[in-house]
């Protein structure tokens, strides 16, 4: 970080020291917390009816902090943006993967994307929901590329980008169509609360899941050239 | 004293080790981890306090957070990972530059 | 709503990057207006409070908008504006498809960051601008950008790890992460102590205040100009805003000494970054040091921690914005022109560029406070509170760093004046972004004259109130 | 009345809207360009005369616009700006004038004419501000103005004098802000009052505005050129003559002086600026000026340097009358500033005339030059001799005065100091008018040029001859209604408690 960035013991002895003071300073702080603070599970457990899913992270998430998990999303979006603005895919190695990966991925990738489809279903009542399902169906997509696959041609340009974007937008599109019903942002009417979470959940889950494979395959498609 | 505090502490001296990697090691790789784990030190002491209800329900809200904040430095390290290779490929090593 | 409009840009950007640059202009132009709106709005009706998704705090998430986020709205606003125009011409087609989503994102998450009163919502939306700002400078390409940007992103991480910390801090004593909720509840304890200290670290640090400063030249220095600008301009002054906002809110049991330590920061900062801006010898780079020092002046006000002094600091913060974004520009323009930056070699330039140079000079006569300008009444409010409050050294600060500016701006346009002697071939510059960089000089200048409206818009919803002693 | 209200901002904004029109115009519309100068220039004269009139019958001029809470930007015009006004715009038409013969096919001369019309609007708000920190805001802008002209030339050495202009001014103007803003925390106002608005504040603060005083009266300094603070004058010399011509007669060396006025008047009040006992001392460095700047003068070649010199301490005898504590001391000071003004402007267009026409730059080459340029000479020569003090020019009266007042407040030195100043000038200037009347032309000039009958072009030639003859006239007719001589007493009488 610093710009005398040198490896001088004294300089290393310095920062241990610095550190081990703040150390202490920040667990003596720990410390001094109360030993009971219940934070806010009452509020939502009071709430929890109200947010159209029993499970209380995914309510927390979803309804009472919708807006950051909104926002969230954008940076998820803002990252595959970024790693897309500095170049294109690394040339795909074309060595054939090997016979325990093929029929290993053969076997996992269904089972993966049933997986997640679960998730994504039980996350309204039990732990689990979009990330969880997001990143099960990313791995399965991990696989795939490892094992060489590539993604069609024609699906790279526009529906790829319309299938990234698609959690965003239906996010926002969501809580603006509850703005001209009169509601304020992302204010679920609490009949139909479970209906629309489920629905975003459903697109954030494909486009977390399809983002981290673009994340992890570190560039955008070739086809972006023209 | 509670396994919540112990948790918590730990996730403290995470915070300070990351600290301490990120400023001694130039190779960015190891900054990058260095970062990585700090957050994830912070996440911990997040999670963990969370544990001191009454009810020993844990607060789902910090829980929330977590899951907020582990989405944003999974983006992170995404964007930080391929600025390096970049970094590295425009300079040669995988070191921060002098100052320009 | 402010926030969802460039988002909606971002995302139509990205899907039909050919026309991008249409999309983000007239999505500018919208977002402009909204923001006029929702001033409108404010400066009839008074501060506004927004619960999202109907959920009061501390349960969900408020946004605020009383006269302080309202005037950084504002001042984003135009800036965007005369970005917005300034890269339409900036750009080549490959550049623009990847700028304009990225800056919609960054305006998107300044928007947020303005209005929101959610210490944990201000983290999501810090790591939304920190990761669009290091894109966007990586933009440039070439090795220096690369690596600046590399070292800004960890940086940024730091900062927001740091900050991220003191949030947990806080939820786990208070049970909340509302401001105003948190200002009730908060009574002084280690953990407060811990929190302060470490957002505070962590905002610095991403504020590049003194000795912090190390990765914003760089940075600054190697983005493309309509960033520089960008960065100078608006994103490091948001961390600054999210600092003033917790001390004047949250931490009232700030103390004296720390005030005067960042005072004596802040000090150093002036001095340091003016003499090694003196000492630069290319033209951005200066630009960025002098960023550095103007950040020295808005820490100034702490220590005074006087209603008027924070006045003061604001007023300082919105007139370097425009300031610096313009000279920024003016910068982008000759090296556009010039084919490089460096001072000694600025010949012509006043000859053939008079609007550029104009812009260069207006934005550096704001930024030495030199009447009269936006820059001069900050100065005369800060030095005014300084002597009120019998603490008159900062005053001479203030003074001295007011000239070593002068001496760096006119070192600049005193080599502009002299007659060309080696001719070199050159660019042209479109004339769009010259009437950019020209049309904020002169806002800059500008804001000299409206002052009692700024002031009176800074009072609405009493952001300050709290800060009395 | 609205128009009373507003008529002061509108002389100022015609010549920035003229600098605003003038700026884009492309070098080679020559025209539009002289036409807007002129009918700005023109256009302000008569507004000018209009309200001097209306002053004189005691109307009331002043704009106001809010600037800061509890602070506004005032443009008044009293009796004691007016004397400035006048000067200024009358000297800015004839150096328009001249200018545009001088500058006539040299590059940028939209730069130069778009500054030269910033100038005055700085030096007019100078003159017109009704409070301190209007006062500051011109003051600063007329340095930012000056800066391009000096620099016009664009060579390393014009540069260099711009650098040093800067280095001093800037300065100057930081410390008068300091004081400025020290004055309004103690005092609550800047608003400028006959005989000062300071006599209230509390005696415990009188150290602190003592220091105010010297704060004020060191940035004015810089300006006004009062040593050790008159480095910068002689170096912008390089500027072109119209340019010194601006400087030294109409706006920046004035505006210093102007301000001293100002401070030590309006501000401070002279009775109770005595009292601090601050007048005294500005006196004697006011006295040692003169004398510095005549000894230095006698050494110069440089013919443009000479004339420097000797604005540095011609100007000091304003600043001398103010501080020397009576009516006919003031009296004395203030006229000076009209005539120097009148007679310095005078001296400087002989002296571009002579470079233009015949490359002349340096004194030893001035013999003979009254065959070739009678013209000029004469001019001259009545410069000289105002300057110098011989009646009945214009110089005269206000030498006169200075010393009657200080006979008068009892400070005999004063009149050794005119009189060997006195000696000095003719020191310094006879010899050059020897040489050019009198010697013979040695070899021919370094580059002369011919312009048809004239000697040289008339728009060169007619403004010295002018100001030559206001020179006479001034010193003539110096009890005639609205000359500056009766102004000054005019305004004496307001300043001084009857």
């Amino acid at each position: 970080m610093n710009p005398d960035n040198n490896n001088s013991t004294l300089f290393r002895y310095l920062l241990i020291a610095v550190l081990i003071t703040m150390t202490a300073g920040l667990v003596y702080a720990l410390l001094s917390l109360p030993l009971l603070a219940s934070g806010l599970s009452f509020q939502v457990t009071q709430n929890l009816q109200l947010s159209g899913v029993e499970n209380p992270v995914t309510a927390v998430l979803l309804n009472f902090r919708a807006y950051d998990t909104f926002l969230e999303m954008g940076v998820l979006l803002l990252a595959l943006l970024a790693v897309w603005s500095l170049g294109t895919l690394p040339k795909q190695r074309e060595t054939a993967p090997g016979e325990v990966l093929n029929s290993l991925s053969g076997l996992l990738i269904p089972i993966l994307v049933l997986m997640a489809s679960y998730l994504l279903w039980v996350g309204a009542s039990a732990p689990g929901g979009a990330f969880q399902a997001g990143s099960v169906l990313a791995a399965a997509g991990v696989l795939l590329i490892l094992t060489g696959w590539q993604l069609n041609e024609k699906l790279q340009g526009l529906p790829l980008r319309f299938a990234l974007v698609a959690g965003l937008s239906i996010f926002m599109a969501v809580g603006v169509v509850l703005m001209l019903f009169g509601r304020r942002f992302l204010e679920y009417p609490p009949s139909v609360a479970a209906a629309l979470i489920l629905l975003i959940e459903a697109a954030a889950t494909v486009s977390i899941g399809i983002t981290l494979v673009a994340l992890f395959s570190g560039g955008r498609p070739e086809s972006e050239q023209q | 004293m509670s396994a919540v505090f112990v948790y918590s502490l730990v996730g403290i001296g995470l915070f300070n080790l990351g600290l301490y990697a990120l400023i001694i090691y130039p190779h960015l790789l190891r900054k990058i981890l260095a970062v990585n784990i700090m957050g994830s030190g912070v996440f911990l002491v997040l999670v963990a306090l969370a544990g001191r209800t009454a009810s020993g329900v844990p607060d789902p809200v910090p829980h929330a957070m977590v899951i907020t904040g582990i989405v944003v430095a999974v983006s992170a390290t995404a964007l930080a990972l391929v600025l390096m290779l970049r970094v590295s490929a425009a300079t040669g090593q995988p070191e921060l530059p002098e100052e320009k | 709503m402010v926030i969802l409009l460039p988002i909606v840009a971002a995302l139509s950007c990205f899907l039909w990057p050919g026309r991008s640059i249409w999309i983000g202009l007239i999505n500018t132009f919208t977002i402009v207006l909204s923001v006029a709106g929702l001033s409108l709005q404010v400066v009839e009706q008074g501060a506004g409070r927004y619960a999202v998704g109907g959920w009061e705090a501390p349960l969900g998430i408020a946004l605020v908008s009383d006269g302080l986020s309202l005037l950084m709205l504002m001042v984003t606003a135009v800036v965007g504006l005369a970005i917005s125009v300034y890269s339409s011409c900036y750009f080549n087609q490959d550049k623009a498809r990847h700028f304009w989503p990225l800056w919609m994102l960054l305006w998107a998450a300044l928007n947020a960051l303005f209005l929101s009163a959610d210490i944990f919502n201000i983290y999501v939306t810090l790591e939304l601008m920190g990761l669009a700002a290091v894109a966007l400078v990586a933009l440039a390409g070439g090795k220096n950008s690369l690596g600046a940007a590399m070292r800004y992103l960890l940086v940024s991480l730091l900062g927001s790890l740091f900050y991220l910390l003191g949030v947990v801090l806080l939820y786990h004593s208070f049970g909340t992460v509302d401001m105003s909720l948190l200002a009730q509840r908060l009574e002084s304890s280690p953990a407060v102590w811990a929190a302060m200290g470490l957002m505070t670290s962590g905002l610095l640090l991403k504020t590049a205040l003194f000795p912090l400063h190390f990765w914003l030249p760089p940075a600054h220095g190697n983005a493309p100009a309509p960033v520089s600008a960008l960065l100078s301009a608006l994103v490091v002054k948001a961390s600054f805003y999210i600092l003033l906002r917790l001390w004047l809110e949250v931490f009232p049991v700030a103390s004296f000494e720390a005030g005067q330590l960042l005072g004596l920061l802040g000090a150093a900062a002036v001095l340091w970054g003016g003499v090694l801006a003196l000492r630069q010898t290319r033209l951005k780079l200066m630009i960025a040091y002098s960023t550095v020092m103007q950040i020295g002046y808005l820490f100034l006000a702490f220590p005074l921690a006087s209603i008027a002094g924070w006045k003061a600091a604001v007023y300082l913060l919105l007139s370097h914005a425009l300031a610096k974004t313009a000279m920024f520009m003016a910068a982008g323009n000759i090296l556009l022109y010039e084919g490089h930056d460096r001072i000694a070699e600025l010949d012509r330039v006043a000859q053939r560029l008079p609007m550029t140079l104009g812009a260069f000079a207006l934005a550096g006569v704001s930024l030495m406070g030199l009447p009269p300008s936006g820059g001069f009444i900050g100065k005369w409010l800060l030095l005014e509170a300084a002597i009120r409050s019998g603490q008159w050294w900062w005053g001479i600060v203030l003074i001295a760093g007011g000239l070593l500016t002068g001496a760096y701006v006119f070192k600049v346009i005193g080599f502009a004046f002299t007659q060309s002697n080696l001719p070199h071939e050159s660019r042209a510059v479109p004339i769009g972004m010259e009437w950019a960089a020209l049309f904020m000089a002169m806002l800059a200048i500008g804001l000299g004259f409206i002052a009692p409206w700024i002031l009176s818009i800074m009072d609405t919803g009493s952001p300050f109130g709290v800060a009395t002693r | 009345m609205n128009w009373d209200a507003w008529l002061p901002l509108f002389i100022i904004l015609i010549s920035l809207l003229v600098a605003l029109a003038i700026f884009p115009l492309a070098e080679e519309k020559v025209k539009t360009r002289i036409s807007l100068n002129l009918g700005g220039a023109l256009l302000k004269l008569v507004l000018v005369g209009f309200m001097l009139w209306g002053v004189y019958n005691g109307h009331h001029y002043e704009t106001r616009l809010p600037f800061l809470p509890g602070l506004d930007l005032v443009l008044r015009a009293d009796a004691l700006s007016m004397l400035f006004v006048v000067l200024s715009t009358g000297l800015w038409f004839l150096t328009t004038v001249y200018a545009v013969g001088y500058l006539e096919d040299s590059p940028h001369r939209s730069r130069f004419f778009g500054f030269f019309s910033l100038c005055v609007t700085a030096t007019i708000g100078v003159a017109l501000a009704g409070n301190l920190i209007t006062f500051l805001l011109f003051y600063e802008l007329l340095t930012l103005a000056t800066y391009p002209l000096i620099v016009h030339r664009g060579t390393e050495a014009s540069r260099k004098a711009g650098r040093t202009y800067l280095i001093y001014t800037i300065g100057g103007g930081a410390l008068l802000l300091i004081g400025t803003i020290w004055l309004y925390s103690l005092s609550g106002t800047l608003e400028f009052t006959t005989r000062g608005f300071l006599s209230a504040v509390d005696r415990s603060h009188h150290p602190a505005l003592v220091i105010i005083f010297v704060l004020l009266i060191a940035g004015l300094g810089v300006k006004a050129a009062l040593i050790p603070l008159h480095g910068w004058l002689p170096q912008s010399m390089v500027a072109p003559a119209p340019v010194s011509a601006l400087l030294h007669a109409v706006a920046v060396v004035k505006a210093g002086a102007f301000g001293i006025i100002r401070v030590v008047y309006d501000v401070f009040g002279i009775e109770f600026s005595a009292s601090l006992g601050v007048t005294l001392p500005l006196a004697i460095v006011a006295a040692s000026t003169i004398i510095y700047g005549s000894l230095r003068a006698l050494f110069q070649d440089d013919l443009k340097r000479r004339l420097a010199f000797s604005t540095v301490s011609q100007v000091s005898y304003i600043v001398l009358g103010i501080a020397i504590v009576g009516p006919l001391a003031t009296i004395g000071g203030l006229v000076h500033l009209v005539h120097q003004g009148v007679m310095k402007i005078t001296l400087f267009f002989c002296a571009g005339n002579l470079a233009e026409t015949l490359g002349i730059h340096k004194v030893s080459e001035m013999s003979g030059v009254g065959k070739r340029m009678p013209w000029t000479m004469v001019a001259f020569t009545i410069g000289t001799l105002g300057m110098i003090g011989a009646p009945p020019l214009a110089g005269f009266i206000s030498k006169w005065y200075l010393g009657m007042g200080a006979l008068e407040a009892g400070q005999g030195w004063v009149v050794f100091v005119l009189a060997g100043s006195s000696l000095l000038n003719a020191g310094y200037f006879l010899p050059i008018l020897y040489a050019a009347w009198f010697k013979e032309p040695v070899g021919n000039w370094p580059a002369e040029r011919s312009f048809g009958h004239y000697e040289t072009s008339l728009a060169l030639l007619l403004p010295p001859l002018v100001t030559a003859l206001l020179a006479v006239l001034l010193g003539l007719f110096a009890s005639a209604p609205f000359s500056p001589y009766s102004w000054s007493q005019f305004i004496t009488t307001l300043e001084y408690a009857p």
